[in-house]
């Protein structure tokens, strides 16, 4: 390689090499090169090497040529009235953040309006019956979500038997009774209320819950117990 | 000698000065009771006696000017500046823009009376703009949110309660907003 | 003879003080600057020139106080009540109502500055951010828009030339605002 290197003729080494190289002479700005100097010692290197090559001559005297060519369009160009300076880069002044002087100001808000805007909130909320029991409200612990025992058996009988009943107004019209019937237009927690009231019915006999292989649908039917004189 | 310690009295005093300046423009400024810590804060003091004498001399100070402003001691050390009493039937008039608007007014409203509330619970009862008032309440000091897992419970704050005239006990604050309320439907109810 | 002369001379005195006490409460509640005619009606006269009388004595004394506060004499003879601009740094962060972040205060002072001003110029120069930020200044009241077939022109408001105490003359407002923001410039440079 380097042997290569050192057998190519020297004016294809820099600094020459760039009267040489064509695509080279395209790329680089011809205000940047100094032909004279290039010239001056590529004839000086010639001479003390004694090899006269014209044809590299040639070439080295039309590539000057040709910088020479360059430098003097450019040149031309200077001359055409001066293009008016770029007008974008130029970035837009950005003054400082102005800073609002701090005033105190008495605000017209009332106790009044503030309770006159919980009532509209509770009435939004349709819960303006709680106006009266708050507390029941109030971030339910969990002592208030989880009765006690006792208390929710006893609501838990209550709800039994007021669902039985309406099983069995259903029964005396002479309808098919299904989950989704007796729970049509309640709220999805109500459902699930009904659906455990119901496990617990069936689970005193009071009535039979089965369902139709491929269907969700839960059918109803009164139990023996519920049948000879109801819930008592 | 006798200059340097002139020159370093004066200094000690402007320093003074400017520290009870500061206290008054904390006043100002937040409108409603502040500690001592929140003004030692401002002062740049950790010790509590200097601050509460600087304040002190600052109320002391307004009480000489005979100015419409007072400046009050509250029981728990807290400071205010206020407009004295005899002036706010005069001038009240004059105070043209609300704390809130309707609807965030609403749910401050809501969680006054139902805290501490859920913010779950809140969003349920307001609608979901509301998660957008709960943020401007709590920037402007009046509800206080605390994590509980993964629960965001609401409760209002201590200026809240001073703002309306309110205890700062959440029972009792809970009472008196009921108790008023109530006083406001029987008047409706008597008035129409 | 002389005594009534005396007593009466007394009353005199502390109905100015009075008067000048009213009108101290007046420019607290309101927050903003109240003109003569307002400030009559509060003390009860009808004279421009005394209640400009005591305004300015009003504004002497909070002068000599070298309180943190200063009563300004904005250019139409409206007075405003304010916290100097020294102190609102240190004490900012204690203010109720949400307050405009730096963002938001740099694209009002863009708009000020170059007013009137396309909404496009003023994203091409703050970024696309700033189009909420030109939202929350419409809100405000600080900034208005104006639509001119498919581009929006914003400006301050008369509200905002008040905020700062400039005329409502926009071309002198901008010469104002100008010598403001180039002071503010500065005092940053030199500041650092």
């Amino acid at each position: 390689m380097r042997r290569e290197e050192s057998e190519k003729p020297f004016y294809l080494h820099p600094p020459w090499n760039i009267l040489f190289d064509p695509r080279m002479l395209e790329r680089i700005n011809p205000w940047k090169i100094n032909i004279a100097f290039i010239l001056l010692s590529f004839l000086e290197e010639m001479e003390r090497r004694a090899i006269v090559d014209f044809r590299a001559s040639g070439i080295a005297l039309d590539s000057s040529a040709t910088v020479y060519l360059l430098k003097s369009k450019l040149l031309l160009k200077l001359e055409e009235p001066p293009s008016p300076p770029p007008r974008e880069p130029k970035p837009d002044y950005i003054p400082p953040p102005l800073i609002l002087p701090l005033r105190y100001e008495l605000t017209t808000t009332t106790i009044q309006n503030l309770l006159q805007a919980l009532e509209d909130a509770l009435k939004t909320e349709n819960l303006l019956k709680v106006k009266v029991k708050p507390q029941n409200d109030i971030l339910l612990t969990p002592q208030e979500v989880v009765p006690q025992v006792s208390i929710y058996m006893i609501e838990m009988e209550e709800l039994m038997k007021n669902l039985l009943r309406r099983i069995q107004a259903l029964v005396e019209r002479g309808e098919i009774i299904t989950f989704s019937k007796l729970t049509r237009g309640l709220k999805r927690l109500e459902r699930i209320r009904d659906f455990i009231v119901l496990l617990f019915l069936a689970h005193r006999k009071k009535i039979s819950l089965w369902q139709r292989e491929g269907s969700d649908e839960i059918y109803i039917t009164l139990g023996e117990d519920a049948l000879n004189g109801g819930f008592e | 000698m006798e200059g340097l310690n002139r020159k370093r009295g004066k200094s000690v005093k402007e320093d003074m000065k400017e520290k009870i300046a500061l206290i008054e423009a904390a006043l100002y400024v937040a409108g409603r009771p502040l500690d001592l810590k929140t003004l030692g804060r401002i002062i740049g003091s950790r010790s509590k006696r200097k601050t509460l004498e600087l304040a002190r001399m600052l109320m002391e100070e307004y009480k000489r000017r005979g100015s419409s402003l007072e400046i009050l001691e509250l029981e728990d050390q807290r400071f205010v500046l206020q407009l004295k009493s005899d002036y706010a039937s005069k001038v009240r008039r004059l105070a043209v823009r609300p704390l809130l608007t309707n609807g965030p007014l609403r749910t401050l409203a809501y969680i006054a009376y139902r805290q501490p509330v859920s913010q779950k619970q809140v969003i349920a009862a307001r609608g979901t703009h509301a998660y957008k008032h709960v943020k401007q309440l709590i920037e402007m000091d009046l509800v206080e949110v605390e994590k509980r897992g993964r629960n965001k419970i609401l409760r209002t704050t201590e200026y809240f309660a001073d703002y309306f005239g309110l205890s700062h006990n959440p029972a009792v604050m809970k009472r008196q907003i009921i108790r008023i309320l109530n006083r406001m439907a029987e008047a409706k109810k008597s008035g129409k």
